[in-house]
């Protein structure tokens, strides 16, 4: 993958949370594709992926529906399908190892599939949406119009970097890819400890404590150490953070309205898009720098 | 032709596991079928090819070849060679219509007394079923002056 | 065909070579061996695609040997030959010089890396029809390939010519001249014969150019090569390596892996 | 940790409990361990109770059982011990978050045990009640995904409420939402939801005849 | 026409009791070539042997075949015997009627057919036996230790001490090893310096012992007392006669910020130094990476300042061929490079160091005198943290094996930080305390019961920094698997024992195996651990697996008497069942073709080439020939052979063959 293609075609797995709850993302993904002359070929009749539920109470069907969406991918004639959401980039890179390394599993998926046998041996690349930016990374620095100079905390969580052996991106337990981005526009990122640490992921809904708890710890330590911002990759990061701060706040003192970014949000300042074309505004924290403290719509609802 | 067919049973097994290991067998008291000749030799990597073949033509119903496990070769590689002339030299058996059911390949350590009798056993009883090895032994037939 | 001329001419003119193997008009449309000492016979080699016997079987002939420095006309399993030859120590670099026929032209190989090179663009490919009559074989049950070559066997006279016309049977003396023991009767007869191709297959297995001269030596058409070529295969099967493949020496039966993989021994 | 049955005895006085519950058989005769084995590629055996899954685990302190005491209550393949992993909270308190198996020195997959003991729970009734807004959680998203082919989430939302009866929850939040359109009222079209409905219908057909 | 006797024995009911042993007797004369059969109760009794003894005289017998038990219980019985009785001992063969026969088969005619045809092989192989020589080769009494730890000291020592001279080949500038860095050693705490340097010092002064120091082994040819061995010495670039260690040089220059090795990097040197104050020898060695000279072409301000002028820039490696009869492998462990458990912040984190760091800390010659301070403010931290099983026992990141050393140093860590930080809070993490060993388990005990060392029975998942401290989230499985998480100023990881870098390689040029860990292998994991499979080379210490200071010692001593048993007979006599390449009268000379198929084929490297001339010396053929001090006599060459030049002396093809005939 050399990174200065005139037009580089890519596949795209939107996955549902982009349709609904991170417009955002969506936003700001497509924003900085255009401006990065990135196409995005969305995968055609794409179904759900099962994330974050498949796996937990239907392992079978968690495998098959990824699977299912890179065979689409492959008939479309994609050799790479980049999925934003940090979790359904998981489960299609689980599933594809899965076919590839468990005789039994791949043989139960073609008979869920009905695939013609070997189908499923060359299956796409899947990437996450850090893999793809910094694919191009050399293009956005001279793209730059306004450096993005905040000082911001990268949170990656788990499911971009973990099992190693699955996702094999970046390292595991002290990844940079995304520090190098913020870099590249002009950013500063801190060193801190909570990079990989689970934000609670999907009990968003389900078991909201388990969210403030584990999210007041990974504010906690960016904010003393001086972030102005976390920028993640992750919807599920993003809303357990950004929609959940209400409940993080209530077990943090001081409370903290820094910001969370997408690093297409981050990318897309840089290059000096339209706030409003990034999906900043569909925000609960409001992205100010530096952030002042305001009444967040967030802060009041979420006590009850 | 009246009395039952036994089968004449011929082994060639190396000197420091497997021959080690039929002597624990006797040690043991564990009994098996007396058709078993055994010829020592120091390794399996001194079994000549030649020597099957000359079992077959001399009129042995079947034959068993044996020695250490693979890393336990007294001699360090000696077995793996011998494992390497004998994945070439099954296929040209077959490849020339002898029967593999009568050629059976193991490996016996000193420590596997037991394993030895169930081997010739096996062996053996194969062989019994299979009849004597008339193909060969017409060929011998056919020509001796 | 001419270029081939000149050159043995040129050669043999600047006595770079004191012979040039090659080929010459037979009976008929065959061809056969002939040994060019003079430029002046240069103009007697032919080159078509009659010539398929493997020349390479004179490089170890003593008389041969003791002309000097020897140009050969070279079909793939002659190239393949002069290698396994020199991995086995028979042949040295400074003495041979190949005349390799690429379509229709030819090619001056002086070095056994530049032979190397050619042959690794030969496909590991024996004729089809031969080919065919291995599948056929091994379909067949093994009581039918029994049959098959007692059949074939009964008909060897032990005439040697297979061995004789081998290039990899350059033994000064065979196990079947070995009298004591005498592994072999001398006699003709089947079990010996059956014997006998057993230990050239063996012996041939890993070290086989596939050039099939056996086979058409043999005086009564038993398809011997068959043996050495099945051989042969299912060594590279097993083992990856080839007979012939290198001037360094690889020969699958004397060297081994630790992991190689079997299915019988129990 | 007491003694317990020795794992053959466990085994059939296992086979008794499977039969009680409503569980096909043939699975049944063999403890959880083997069948995880088989069925998830994953050996407890390898697992030598270092307790590195454990230290690192985020909802730990959410669990009645430790990952590692998880793992431990399989290996000893009795059958009293493998109704209290599966009936315990701590398989649902699993976020899935892979830390554990990023750490492990055995390499032993306890997210997929977590997941296999999950369906298991499920399958013989067995899930702790304390989880019921997760088990609906997780039922209303696939009840959404299997009958649109993609996640329809207000529909999860609101399924997920019907299931539970948590019916403030949250509303707070949910006009916010969508006013800054993060709520779609109607499912997104576009996916193939009759092939997504066979794949979950073929599925666990297959899984069923794996298991016979 | 050969004269055979055969001897039947009855092995009181062991073989009469199932086998007609009469009727094998009868059976037996029939047998062509055989003039005498008898059967006797015991014929490995004294009038048993005599027996035998009397026939091979009054029968005038070329050959004996005895039939008893197994070859392997037996045989040199026999063969010393007929040797008494006036034949080669080779020309006595066995038939094994009691292992092979009469305790594995019942009672009847098949049974006792079978002893016949047993005999009747051994007699068609006695009759084509030749009379065999045992092989005389020539000793070398003169050993190569490898490695200059303690193991290789204590074995140079040993050797040298039994009036044999040795050469110890280290490939560092001083002798000392791992050892020399350690602070105390367990289970005495004695101070690990105190015992070691007398050991280095007499290794320095032994006349038997020529030291080889920042020297390495470039090739090893021959075999069993008859090795060649290559060093190259490498150029310190200063003459060690004249240099008389005063130190100037070091003193003196520039360079001063190297990191030292021997520190573990926690303090540094300069470019020009000795490795550590007790070093020996006590001479300075040139860093060519970092010495200004040899950067820049300029400095020379240890040359212009050395009192002896000792310092040489333009010196040369030199390379030094010696024969040896033995060599002894003591080359040691490393520990692992912990640079892939980043979730333990190594390398990220200055406050966590390994063990190895840890010893220097806690050392009276290390960098802080023996004080334990935080390498990152020189803080003397009041809380720390040692986590066992850093690398060992872990298939993902690390070795799957135990590293055998770590439980017992690890509690010597914790109690030397108690005694030495009074009111400090010490914690281990382990999985299990393996301290198996005399008075092991009580010195861990002591750690706990006397020093108040916390043990904690889990592992860490992971430490991280948080305001000036490390966070250790560990869990304590006795508790029900309760998370722990503890703020430590210093955190220690236990790391694996590794084999030394370039160990592979090294067997290689020995032709000794090792195994997946790259530790060399032994002979016999029992029976002998100190031998490898290649004769002549032996092991010591950690070179072949984890080892501890005693064990390594003890090994080293073993070693050393195999050594000395080696040296101690005038020359090497081996059983002659060896390979021979047959020679023929000219114009044959041999039916070797000179294929050398069978070279590759050998174990042993046994195969060379050997040159067959005429008189004015141009080769006439080239053919294999078999070193019979190399060849154990597998035979592998010989069924390897299509010409049938090689062949096997006790099992040739001649006598094999007749055995399957006589079936």
């Amino acid at each position: 993958m050399s990174g200065n293609l005139a037009t580089m075609k890519v596949g795209y797995f939107p996955g549902c949370s982009l349709q609904g709850s991170s417009r955002d993302f969506a936003e700001s993904l497509h924003a900085v594709a255009k401006a990065l002359s990135i196409e995005l070929c969305e995968v055609p009749e794409w179904n759900c992926c099962g994330a974050s539920s498949g796996h937990m109470i239907e392992h079978l069907v968690s495998v098959a529906l990824p699977i299912n969406v890179l065979l689409k991918a492959q008939k479309a004639g994609l050799s790479q399908v980049m999925a934003p959401c940090a979790s359904c980039y998981n489960r299609l890179a689980t599933a594809s190892y899965e076919v590839a390394n468990s005789p039994t599993t791949k043989a139960q998926v073609e008979k869920v599939l009905q695939t013609t046998p070997g189908s499923i041996d060359k299956l796409p690349r899947v990437l996450n949406v850090v893999e793809l930016l910094a694919q191009v990374a050399g293009q956005i620095g001279p793209k730059v119009a306004k450096k993005f100079e905040q000082t911001v905390a990268c949170y990656y969580g788990c499911l971009l970097v973990r099992p190693a052996k699955i996702t094999g991106f970046d390292r595991t337990e002290d990844p940079v890819e995304m520090d190098k981005l913020v870099a590249t526009v002009g950013g500063k990122s801190i060193d801190w400890n909570f990079k990989t640490e689970c934000c609670g992921a999907s009990f968003s809904v389900a078991r909201t404590s388990v969210v403030g708890r584990l999210g007041a710890k990974i504010m906690r330590d960016a904010v003393e150490r001086k972030a102005e911002a976390i920028v993640v990759a992750c919807p599920m990061c993003h809303s357990n953070l950004d929609l959940r701060r209400g409940e993080i706040n209530q077990r943090l003192d001081p409370k903290t309205d820094i910001p969370v970014l997408f690093i297409t949000q981050v990318i897309g300042l840089a290059l000096g898009l339209p706030e409003k074309e990034l999906g900043l505004g569909r925000h609960f924290v409001p992205v100010r720098f530096p952030a002042k403290p305001v009444a967040s719509p967030a802060a009041t609802p979420a006590a009850q | 032709m009246a009395d039952p067919f036994e089968p004449k049973m011929t082994a060639f097994v190396c000197n420091w596991c497997t021959y080690a290991g039929a002597d624990l067998t006797g040690t043991s008291r564990i009994k098996y079928q007396s058709n078993v000749r055994v010829i020592r030799l120091p390794c399996t990597g001194r079994i000549d090819f030649m020597l099957v073949m000359k079992a077959f033509s001399r009129g042995s119903d079947g034959v068993i070849i044996s020695g250490c496990h693979p890393n336990d070769c007294h001699y360090t590689s000696g077995n793996y060679h011998a494992r390497r002339r004998w994945m070439v030299f099954r296929d040209l058996l077959d490849f020339m219509g002898i029967d593999l059911r009568r050629v059976t390949f193991s490996w016996v350590s000193a420590a596997e007394g037991a394993k030895w009798a169930e081997l010739v056993n096996d062996a053996t009883n194969t062989v019994r079923a299979l009849g004597p090895y008339k193909e060969v032994q017409q060929l011998a037939a056919v020509g001796i002056e | 065909m001419e270029a081939l001329q000149n050159k043995a001419k040129e050669l043999l003119a600047a006595s770079a070579v004191k012979v040039v193997i090659g080929y010459g008009k037979g009976t008929g449309e065959s061809r056969r061996p002939i040994f060019v000492r003079a430029a002046e016979r240069a103009g007697d080699l032919v080159v078509d695609t009659a010539c398929t016997q493997n020349l390479a079987t004179y490089l170890t002939k003593a008389e041969v040997r003791a002309l000097g420095r020897i140009a050969i006309v070279a079909i793939p399993s002659t190239l393949r030959s002069i290698l396994q030859l020199a991995a086995e120590k028979q042949l040295r670099e400074e003495n041979v010089l190949a005349l390799a026929i690429v379509d229709g032209g030819v090619r001056e190989l002086a070095t056994f890396d530049a032979i190397e090179e050619a042959v690794a663009t030969i496909p590991d490919a024996i004729g089809e029809a031969d080919q065919k009559m291995i599948d056929k074989l091994t379909a067949m049950s093994v009581g039918e390939r029994r049959a098959f070559w007692a059949d074939e066997l009964g008909r060897c006279v032990k005439c040697y010519a297979c061995r004789s016309s081998c290039p990899m049977c350059y033994c000064e003396r065979c196990t079947m001249d070995c009298n004591r023991p005498q592994w072999i009767p001398v006699a003709s007869h089947a079990i010996g014969n059956l014997e006998y191709h057993m230990v050239r297959a063996m012996h041939l297995a890993g070290r086989c150019v596939e050039c099939g001269t056996c086979g058409a030596a043999c005086p009564v058409g038993i398809p011997v090569h068959l043996l050495t070529f099945f051989a042969e295969q299912t060594v590279r099967r097993q083992f990856g390596q080839k007979g012939g493949a290198s001037a360094k020496l690889d020969y699958a039966m004397s060297t081994f892996k630790p992991d190689d993989k079997e299915t019988f021994i129990r | 940790m007491g003694a317990y049955l020795p794992s053959l005895a466990g085994r059939t006085a296992g086979q008794e409990k499977y039969m009680s519950s409503h569980h096909e058989s043939s699975s049944a005769c063999r403890s959880l361990a083997a069948r995880l084995e088989k069925e998830g590629e994953v050996s407890v055996a390898d697992c030598y109770q270092c307790g590195k899954c454990t230290a690192g685990c985020p909802a730990a302190e959410d669990m009645d059982l430790a990952p590692s005491q998880v793992l431990r209550l399989l290996q000893t393949e009795s059958p009293k011990h493998e109704e209290r992993a599966l009936k315990s909270l701590a398989i649902w308190m699993c976020i899935g978050c892979e830390t554990c198996v990023t750490r492990c020195p055995q390499e032993v997959d306890l997210p997929r045990t977590m997941d296999f003991l999950r369906q298991e729970a499920l399958l013989r009734n067995l899930a702790n009640q304390a989880a019921d807004d997760v088990v609906a959680f997780h039922k209303a998203f696939l009840n959404s995904v299997e009958k649109a082919g993609r996640l329809f989430e207000l529909g999860m939302v609101g399924d997920y409420k019907l299931r539970t009866g948590h019916f403030f929850k949250d509303l707070g939040i949910a006009p916010t939402m969508f006013f800054k359109g993060k709520l779609g009222l109607f499912p997104h079209g576009g996916a193939n939801k009759r092939e997504v409905a066979e794949i979950f219908a073929r599925a666990r057909a297959v899984k069923k005849e794996s298991q016979t | 026409m050969s004269r055979v006797g055969v001897f039947i024995c009855h092995c009181g009911e062991n073989i009469a009791g199932t086998v007609d042993v009469a009727a094998v007797a009868k059976a037996a004369l029939d047998m062509p070539g055989v003039v005498h059969a008898v059967e006797y109760k015991y014929m490995c009794s004294d009038p048993g042997q005599t027996m035998l003894k009397d026939a091979i005289r009054d029968k005038k017998l070329d050959g004996v075949v005895v039939a008893a038990c197994s070859p392997r219980m037996h045989e040199p019985t026999f063969r010393r015997t007929a040797e008494e009785g006036g034949i080669n001992p080779y020309q006595c063969e066995m038939a094994n009627l009691r292992e092979h026969c009469s305790w594995v088969h019942e009672k009847g005619e098949p049974t006792t057919a079978k002893a016949v045809d047993l005999v009747r092989i051994q007699v068609e192989k006695v009759k084509r036996n030749h009379p065999l020589k045992p092989i005389r080769v020539p000793i070398t009494k003169k050993a190569l230790v490898l490695g200059g730890g303690i193991a290789g000291i204590q074995a140079a020592l040993d050797i040298a001490n039994t009036g044999s001279p040795v050469l110890l080949v280290e490939k560092s500038p001083s002798i000392g090893g791992h050892m020399s860095q350690l602070s105390e050693t367990f289970p005495t705490l004695d101070c690990s310096q105190c015992i070691l340097t007398p050991r280095m010092v007499e290794v320095a002064r032994h006349p038997n012992i020529t030291l080889y120091t920042y020297s390495e082994l470039e090739k090893l040819e021959g075999f069993i007392g008859n090795f060649k061995a290559t060093i190259r010495k490498k150029a310190r670039k200063i003459d060690e006669k004249l240099c008389n260690g005063c130190g100037v040089c070091q003193q003196k220059c520039p360079v001063k910020k190297i990191p030292d090795q021997f520190n573990e990097g926690l303090s540094n040197r300069a470019a020009i130094y000795v490795p550590f104050p007790q070093a020996v020898p006590n001479k300075p060695v040139i860093d060519l990476a970092n010495c200004t000279y040899y950067k820049t072409g300029k400095c020379k301000a240890c040359e212009k300042l050395c009192p002896t002028k000792a310092i040489r820039f333009d010196q040369e490696d030199q390379i030094e061929v010696h024969d040896v009869g033995a060599v002894v492998l003591a080359t040691g462990y490393k520990t692992m490079p912990v640079g892939n458990f980043s979730e333990y912040g190594y390398g990220k984190y200055k406050d966590v160091i390994d063990g190895m760091k840890f010893e220097r800390l806690a050392s009276a010659s290390g960098p802080t005198g023996g004080a334990i301070k935080r390498p990152s403010d020189g803080k003397t931290p009041e809380t720390i943290v040692f986590i066992a099983c850093a690398g060992s026992r872990d298939r993902l990141k690390g070795v799957p094996y135990c590293s055998k050393i770590c439980c017992m140093y690890t509690a010597k860590h914790a109690m030397l930080y108690q005694h030495k930080v009074h009111g400090g809070k010490a914690t281990i993490f382990y999985m299990d305390i393996r301290a198996a060993g005399k008075n092991y388990d009580e010195f861990v005990r002591r750690a706990v019961e006397e020093d108040g060392v916390k043990y904690v029975r889990g592992r860490v998942s992971r430490v991280y920094e948080d305001n000036g401290q490390l966070v250790v989230k560990g869990v304590d499985t006795l508790l029900g698997g309760e998370q722990l998480e503890i703020r430590a100023d210093m955190v220690v990881l236990a790391t694996a024992v590794q084999a030394q870098d370039g160990a592979e390689e090294l067997a290689q040029t020995l032709h000794v195996s090792y195994d997946p860990y790259r530790f060399f292998a032994e002979a016999h994991p029992k029976l002998r651990p100190v031998e490898t499979n290649t004769a002549g080379i032996f092991l010591a210490g950690a070179c072949q697996a984890p080892r501890d200071i005693p064990e390594t010692v003890a090994q080293a001593s073993g070693a050393a008497v195999k050594v000395a048993g080696l040296f101690s007979q005038p020359e090497l006599t081996r059983e002659p069942i060896i390979a021979v390449v047959d020679r023929q009268p000219p114009p044959v000379f041999s039916h070797c073709v000179g294929c050398f198929l069978c070279k590759s084929a050998c174990p042993y490297q046994a195969i060379e080439e050997e040159s067959i001339k005429n008189r004015n010396g141009d080769v006439l053929k080239v053919v294999a020939k078999v070193n019979p001090g190399l060849c154990q006599g597998c035979g592998t060459c010989v069924s390897t052979c299509r010409t049938k030049a090689i062949d096997l002396q006790g099992f040739s093809n001649e006598q094999v063959f007749a055995e399957l005939m006589s079936i």
